[in-house]
């Protein structure tokens, strides 16, 4: 532990040193120094308890209310502070480059400082054993999110997706200050320890999970409480919402797992509410991300997706304990996961691949791109491979996770009882998978193919190695754990088996055939990208003899293609979008000659907005109580005295 | 003799700057009693001094924090005015000094007094120590804002004079000397009830008016809105502090009498019904000054609530005044610097606070945070407490209300305050005066640092403070 | 005794007087005069003398009946307010509302269990005092009134004082009067600048400052 | 894990797939009175292709060149994942139907992206149109999976179709309501076949209007060698999925090794005859119409699977 708090405190050091230092010129060198060190340092200890060894837990008594605060690190832990330094290292160093054209206009010392905060905030959440250091870093992480949202906040548009992500992190802080106070009355002390000691009476416990679903799922990021996300992650810097959407909203999902692990399972409705709404979110949040025209948002919406994904997993494990199945929950909660480590690191890098487009062109629009491969070509790959990760094929990460919750949810069909309806939730991973497939099949061509359809995707260049350098980082992370799955796979179950408290043979029984059955993956990930190569070396040799024809697109007749002309992304995700009518969030406006569609947020504008306008209205319908007569003033303390002086003539004078 | 010297040192110090004529030396004068009344606290602190006056002034917990808070507010304002009357030299300000150290002097003995009827001289002196002070601008907003002060306050103020005569009346048969604290608590079981409950519900209505709990609120925004920053600082933080001391000292009695189950309802119900009333105005309000009074308002509930709740709410409500009181004092303190460059209160009209400001926009960030409970504010964890005893004291309901009303307090709060600090700023200030950001720098250094630890004087002080109320420490 | 009653009588007498007048001076000259019953009660009541009595009579015949009535005149001197607007309810109104108070405060009075040797009208008029003086606050609109109303509540508070004369100390008395003196003197300050600051002849509402 | 047995039933299916299309438009031209092209067309025109040279637009990048190829690799890469003796695939192991799936989505992905890289808006159209009606036919894929899952045990589809999956009894009526189950999946399955493979009533490979295409409109560009790659992949394709419908249909696990062979065979051919019957009696759906129908599949697929689950 002493080596990951060093970590800790030479990221912060680092943070300090790039806002102190900000107008010399070493401040980013230093900065990527201390950062590169303090992840270094403070992943030893996780990359050990991931390896099989043990850590010994630290915890301070700072006397009451705070309390003791303790902080550990097990396997659940170790992964997620794995996924926050890791993915946060290859953000931070991502946001020196990207940042540095900003320094003319405002402090990106301050903001390198906030994004330090950040990191460490989030490695403390995942650490932390009792309930208020969990909440301090807690709510470090999600303010110092909010300062980096609203970095351009001369934006009207990013002032109020700052102000809306403000309002239900707090709610979501809230929810878990409840849930901890409850959880904390009953157990009769608030570290973990104490909780995970404790037995909560049935309804007590009921509010604790339905708490921790709340808080927790603002945080996640699941329908219905999205809402503040794409609009969050779309105004950030591109780092930052590599971060906020790779990690932070991570974290709800840690939150989750914790709990779980610390109550010892959740009862059957709690894990089918999970399971339903995991896949609500991924229903939806895929086909809201395909009627986005805006790159940023739409990835965002696919994190809803993939928090969909996950929470699916989560749901099958949560159910295999519920109903007593310890082979199902390791699946499940493997499941869950390993696609929370490999959706941080495609989704950082596509968020990292949109900001290099964004820094290229000038434009998030993707209806104002295309074209970008061929001057782009590294940032196309990179970008390629994250497509084909998220989407969860083969030969890359995102297939092995995906895979993973499939079994998991198959698994249940195989037990007896009512948990068997749970296999039926592979039909909408299915559905969710097809979609997310023509969504990203929608980003690649649309941004990189064909041709610019603006003079600013015209003029995208490559970048520098700068950002280049932590894109293939994480790229390579993902062929890793595609290639190398059946370690993945042991990490993920070993973590798994953390959270569902399973011990012994039992455990060996799941983890070893699941291992062997993971090479299978990589037998066929290996022969796709072997047999690809092959083919494409032999298609080439056979073009050198059979030289090729270069010539314009045919384009049935019409003489070649411009820009404009193109499919664009709105008519592309048009026949799809119909098929789900009203769902799928967009407003069509029709003219003659022109067709436009304007994807909005079916929570936010029809729910959540509505709902604050009722409230105001309601504030404004009684601002007349303060209407300024003083007389009237009198009159309330009159009517008090009146009030109370009556209240004890009839009840409190006996 | 040090007791005394807490409460003459200003009393004298405020006839003295009345006969400074220099302004620069009326300020200095200020600063220097502020600093001499705060080494005395800290004195009293290491060496707690006998009662004076047959335990009529005396220095228990409870009284302890509020004196502190009411020193350490004091002392960061003092330094504040410094830099303000720099900045905005006021017509009278021979007037503004001398008002002020008579308030420290009054609200020291509010936290001192024993003995009911010197509380509710204190408090009343207290109350009319400021009114001048609201009357500083001297232009018609001002002069409608001190007299609604002024009437609605004084008519409380008689109130709680009526139910201390109560109080009186219902020791009539009891030993002691008459409207002590001490021998009211230690006789309390020979208290007649019916007069003790009586006086319960007139001290509640005059000092929850002097605290600002709704529907008795309504002069807080009026006078808030009108007075100086640093008045206003003085007054959320300290001023309602001594106010709710006020109510905690009766609450004393009606503990060690038995009439909780009669005096805890209404607690709840009026800081219940002040956080309804504080969110409803919240919401859509413009006005920043408005903005923080009815903050206030809130804050003032959750007291009573704490209060009403009993078990840790008690103990809460104890760490809550003083958390409250520093966070109040900084926003006050940050936001005058705001109106200064701005020149209005209204929140349309300042934007890019952030960039215009950078100290005094981050500092105003934090207070937003530190207001509205985020961890790692005080303010988190003496709220956490008050929740704590409501799911403790079977109060479930209670917990759920604060929350929602917590959250909806928050939006209001955030859309207005962000709007100050974000945006693109008109122009560019030069460099902030040291004067104007130290104090509101040591306050949220303060406020941050009681929400990670607490130290172990203030500790015990709080466990008291809490026994005394009835409560227990977490 | 009866002299102590008498004066309580004409205490409630003056309530009426505010209440049903439309001058201000009427007031003003109403509320001096009670003050000279207040001031005179102490003595009226007690039945073994001291300095105590003598010096709260004394206090409080000097600040309630000469003091404050002269300085609220001062106030309203230089403005050429001389009458009150018609009350938010009618004179009328306010005096059977006042007649109304009385009978409560009678009612209620019968229900306190009360220290014995005190004056059985002393507890009745304090409340009816009180009552009135709450509804002289609330049904004026000129500031004035509104400082005579604050008197009459304050002058009910310390009718009610007096049943405990004996175990109240002088100190505190004194301060509380000090208190009352001081709140209107200020209160008198700010009436002044009201009726300097807004035209004396529309009505004063000051309302400019509300949500 | 990988089963060598299994490589002579590879090579036939690759070998035999061209047929299949050729049969089912001769099958078509039979019933609606015409004499057709020759069954092995798709030979010639094979053949033909190969010999000649690509013309590449100058808009297209190494996407446009990579798509054939990897629509090639994963068709053949899919048919390695099947049982296709009936017995066992040659690679198989837990959860491998899933990346049956997956390899066919990424040969999928490969030629939307060529599509869209051509910049024209016919290839766009139709790569919005294949992505889109892909997407209706997977959850019916899975969900036949699961109810095969359900009924057998297994997690492999070795195990769900080859040795030891028990379809034979569970036709029979050995299980529950397991025979309509199965009966239910066929039809899905073949559904999703029409669909995957761009047949009538999805789509019609006989077109020439480019606005009403799919499959075909996607490959506009596409030439030489390249369409060869496409078009051997997509008889790939029908002949790999018309395999998993036979695999459903006709448990071939008690058979003699020989019979197996050319009871496949013949399943194959039933397919395709069954493609160019369908093609005769029905029109093209109407492109809005196509998710509906693909969610009919799903939809029998679902009832498959509870059939199996309320047991």
């Amino acid at each position: 532990m002493t080596l990951f708090f060093l970590g800790l405190g030479l990221i912060l050091a680092g943070g300090a040193f790039a806002w102190l230092l900000q107008r010399t010129r070493i401040a980013d060198s230093v900065f990527a120094l201390l950062v590169s060190l303090g992840c270094a340092a403070a992943l030893i200890p996780a990359a050990g308890v991931l390896g099989g060894r043990t850590v010994a837990g630290v915890a301070w008594d700072l006397g009451p209310p705070t309390g003791i605060w303790a902080f550990d690190i097990d396997a659940l832990s170790a992964l997620f502070v794995a996924v926050v330094l890791g993915v946060g290292l290859a953000a931070v160093l991502y946001g020196i480059s990207y940042l540095a054209p900003e320094r003319e206009h405002r402090s990106v010392g301050g903001t390198h400082f906030l994004t330090a905060l950040f990191l460490v905030a989030m490695a403390l959440v995942v650490t932390a054993r009792a309930t208020i250091p969990f909440l301090i870093a807690w709510e470090l992480m999600a303010l110092s999110a909010y300062l980096l949202v609203v970095f351009e906040d001369e934006q009207r548009e990013v002032r109020r997706a700052g102000l809306i992500y403000l309002a239900a992190t707090h709610i979501g802080t809230l929810a878990l200050v409840a849930m901890f106070a409850l959880w904390g009355t009953h157990a009769g002390g608030f570290t973990f320890d104490a909780f995970s000691r404790s037995a909560l009476p049935a309804g007590a416990g009921a509010a604790v999970l339905s708490l921790a679903l709340l808080g927790f799922g603002f945080k996640a990021g699941l329908v219905p409480l999205h809402f503040w996300l794409p609009g969050a992650h779309a105004a950030a810097p591109s780092h930052i919402s590599a971060l906020m959407s790779g990690v932070m909203i991570k974290t709800g999902i840690y939150g989750l797992l914790r709990v779980i692990s610390l109550i010892g399972g959740a009862p059957p409705w709690w894990s089918w509410t999970v399971l339903a709404l995991g896949a609500l979110s991924g229903v939806l949040g895929v086909l809201w991300a395909l009627a986005q025209h805006d790159l940023k948002r739409l990835l965002a919406y696919h994190s809803i997706e993939n928090i969909g994904i996950i929470l699916l997993g989560v749901g099958t494990g949560a159910l295999g304990i519920a109903y007593g199945r310890p082979a199902l929950a390791l699946l499940g909660f493997a499941g869950a996961v390993l696609h929370t480590a490999n959706h941080a690191v495609f989704k950082s890098l596509l968020f990292m691949g949109a900001g290099t487009v964004f820094r290229a062109t000038g434009t998030r629009a993707m209806d104002r791109l295309g074209g970008l491969a061929r001057h782009m070509p590294l940032t196309w790959i990179l970008f390629l491979i994250g497509s084909v990760a998220i989407v969860g094929l083969p030969p890359l990460n995102g297939f092995v996770s995906e895979w993973l919750v499939f079994l998991g949810m198959l698994q249940a069909g195989a037990a007896l009882g009512p948990v068997r309806a749970a296999v039926l939730g592979a039909g909408v991973l299915a559905l969710i998978g097809g979609l997310a497939l023509a969504c990203f099949a929608k980003v690649g061509g649309v941004v990189f193919l064909g041709e610019p359809r603006s003079e600013s995707a015209a003029k995208g260049r490559e970048a520098g190695p700068g950002y280049i350098a932590p894109m293939a980082a994480l790229a390579l992370a993902c062929v890793a754990i595609g290639l190398l799955a059946p370690p993945a796979v042991r990490i993920a179950l070993e973590v798994a088996a953390t959270v569902a408290g399973a011990a012994g043979p039992a455990r060996q029984d799941v983890i070893a055939p699941l291992t062997a059955a993971a090479s299978g993956i990589t037998v066929v990930s290996g022969g796709l990208v072997v047999l690809i190569g092959l083919a494409w070396a032999w298609r080439r040799m056979l073009e050198r003899r059979r030289p090729s024809a270069w010539t314009e697109t045919w384009a049935c007749g019409y003489n070649g293609v411009a820009g404009r002309m193109q499919y664009t992304a709105a008519s592309y995700a048009a026949p799809l979008l119909a098929a789900f009518a009203r769902l799928s969030g967009i407003r069509v406006a029709r003219a003659p000659g022109a067709f436009h569609t304007h994807p909005f947020d079916l929570v936010l504008e029809r729910l959540v907005l509505p709902t604050w306008r009722r409230m105001a209205g309601t504030a404004e319908a009684i601002r007349p109580l303060q209407q300024g007569r003083l007389q009237t003033y009198l009159l309330y303390i009159v009517g008090v005295l009146l009030a109370l002086l009556l209240y004890l003539w009839l009840g409190g004078a006996a | 003799m040090l007791l005394l010297a807490l409460v003459l040192l200003p009393a004298l110090g405020a006839l003295g700057a009345y006969l400074h004529r220099a302004e620069a030396r009326r300020t200095a004068w200020l600063v220097a009693v502020a600093a001499i009344h705060l080494a005395l606290v800290t004195l009293v602190w290491t060496t707690p001094p006998p009662a004076v006056f047959s335990g009529w002034i005396a220095v228990d917990a409870l009284g302890l924090i509020v004196l502190t808070l009411t020193s350490l507010l004091f002392f960061v304002a003092a330094i504040y005015t410094v830099g303000y009357l720099r900045r905005e030299s006021p017509r009278g300000g021979r007037a503004f000094v001398s008002c002020v150290l008579a308030f420290l002097a009054s609200v020291s003995l509010v936290a001192l007094s024993h003995h009911f009827a010197v509380l509710w001289i204190a408090l009343e002196a207290s109350t009319l120590a400021v009114a001048p002070l609201i009357f500083h601008r001297r232009d018609r907003r001002s002069l409608e804002a001190v007299w609604k002060y002024l009437v609605i306050s004084s008519v409380a103020i008689a109130l709680a004079l009526l139910g201390t005569f109560f109080l009186s009346t219902a020791q009539a048969n009891s030993a002691g000397t008459p409207l002590l604290l001490e021998d009211l608590v230690a006789d309390a079981a020979r208290l007649h009830p019916a007069w003790l409950k009586a006086a319960f519900i007139l001290l509640l209505v005059g000092y929850g008016t002097k605290m600002g709990l709704a529907p008795m609120h309504t002069w807080k925004p009026d006078t808030y809105g009108e007075a100086p920053s640093v008045v206003g600082a003085l007054m959320a933080g300290a001023l309602t502090s001594a106010a709710f001391l006020g109510l905690a000292r009766i609450n004393e009695v009606t503990t060690a009498a038995g009439i909780s189950a009669f005096t805890r309802p209404l607690l709840l119900f009026f800081g219940l019904f002040s956080i309804v009333v504080a969110a409803a105005f919240v919401i859509g309000q413009t006005d920043v000054k408005r903005l923080l009074a009815y903050s206030s308002v809130e804050h003032m509930g959750l007291l009573a609530v704490g209060l009403g709740l009993g078990g840790v709410g008690a103990y809460g409500a104890t760490l809550h005044i003083v958390t409250n009181g520093l966070t109040k004092g900084l926003l006050f303190l940050v936001l005058g610097n705001v109106i200064l460059v701005a020149g209005t209160t209204q929140a349309g009209a300042m934007h890019g606070l952030a960039k215009r400001l950078p100290i005094s926009g981050g500092l105003l960030l934090l207070g937003l945070f530190a207001v509205t409970g985020s961890p790692p504010s005080g303010v988190f964890i003496s709220e956490f407490a008050i929740l704590r005893a409501a799911f403790a004291e079977g109060h479930v309901w209670v917990g759920v209300v604060l929350l929602i009303l917590l959250v909806v307090i928050f939006l209001g709060l955030a859309t207005t305050i962000l709007k100050i600090v974000h945006g693109t700023p008109e122009r560019r200030e030069p460099r902030e005066s040291g004067w104007l950001v130290l104090g509101p720098i040591g306050l949220a250094a303060g406020v941050i640092l009681l929400g990670i630890y607490i130290p172990a004087p203030l500790q015990s002080a709080l466990r008291q403070a809490a026994a005394a109320l009835g409560g227990v420490a977490p | 005794m009866p002299a102590a009653d008498l004066l309580l009588v004409l205490v409630v007498l003056a309530d009426f007087m505010v209440l049903g007048t439309s001058r201000l001076t009427t007031c003003i000259r109403a509320i001096a005069l009670q003050g000279l019953m207040l001031g005179a009660l102490p003595i009226a009541l007690t039945q073994h003398w001291s300095l105590h009595i003598v010096g709260l009579a004394v206090g409080s015949t000097v600040v309630k009946s000469l003091v404050l009535p002269w300085f609220l005149r001062r106030a309203i001197r230089e403005a050429a307010v001389r009458r009150e607007v018609e009350p938010s309810i009618g004179f009328t109104l306010s005096l059977v509302l006042g007649i109304a108070a009385v009978a409560i405060a009678f009612g209620v009075s019968q229900r306190l269990p009360l220290p014995a040797g005190v004056s059985e009208l002393l507890v009745p008029v304090a409340l009816a005092t009180v009552i009135m003086g709450f509804l002289t606050l609330t049904t004026r609109s000129k500031a004035v009134t509104q400082v005579v109303g604050y008197l009459m509540l304050e002058n009910g508070i310390y009718l009610f004082g007096l049943t405990s004369t004996d175990r109240v100390p002088f100190l505190v008395e004194i301060g509380v009067l000090l208190d009352v003196f001081v709140a209107v003197f200020i209160m008198g300050i700010v009436v002044f600048h009201i009726n300097r600051e807004f035209d004396s002849l529309s009505s004063i509402r000051l309302t400019e400052l509300r949500d | 894990m990988i089963a060598w047995t299994a490589i002579p039933a590879l090579l036939l299916v690759l070998v035999v797939a061209p047929l299949l299309p050729g049969i089912a438009t001769k099958t078509k031209s039979w019933l609606t009175g015409r004499r057709g092209p020759p069954v092995l067309q798709l030979y010639f025109d094979l053949g033909k292709l190969w010999r000649k040279r690509s013309t590449y637009s100058r808009t297209t990048t190494w996407m446009f060149r990579l798509a054939p190829l990897a629509l090639l690799v994963t068709s053949v890469g899919a048919a390695c994942l099947l049982p296709l003796d009936g017995r066992s695939a040659l690679l198989g192991f837990r959860g491998d139907f899933i990346a049956f799936a997956s390899l066919l989505a990424v040969g999928r992905f490969a030629l939307v992206l060529a599509g869209l890289d051509t910049g024209s808006s016919f290839e766009g159209m139709g790569a919005s149109r294949d992505a889109t009606f892909a997407t209706f036919a997977e959850p019916a894929l899975f969900l036949g999976f699961v109810t095969l899952f359900l009924i057998s045990g297994n997690l492999s589809l070795t195990g769900m179709l080859g040795v030891g999956a028990g379809l034979l009894s569970a036709w029979i009526g050995g299980g529950g309501h397991a025979a309509p189950a199965l009966a239910l999946i066929t039809i899905s399955l073949f559904l999703v076949l029409l669909a995957e493979t761009s047949r009538v009533p999805v789509d019609d490979p006989a077109t020439h209007l480019e606005l009403t295409m799919i499959h075909e409109v996607i490959v506009l560009d596409h030439s030489g060698p390249d369409l060869a790659c496409i078009l051997y992949s997509s008889a790939v394709k029908l002949a790999v999925l018309g395999a998993l419908v036979v695999g459903v249909l006709v448990p071939r696990t008690a058979l003699p090794a020989p019979l197996t062979g050319l009871v496949f065979t013949g399943g194959l051919v039933l397919v395709a005859v069954a493609i160019g019957i369908v093609e005769s009696v029905m029109a093209r759906l109407r492109l809005s119409r196509v998710p509906q129908f693909l969610v009919a599949a799903a939809v029998l697929s679902t009832l498959g699977a509870l059939l199996v689950l309320v047991r």
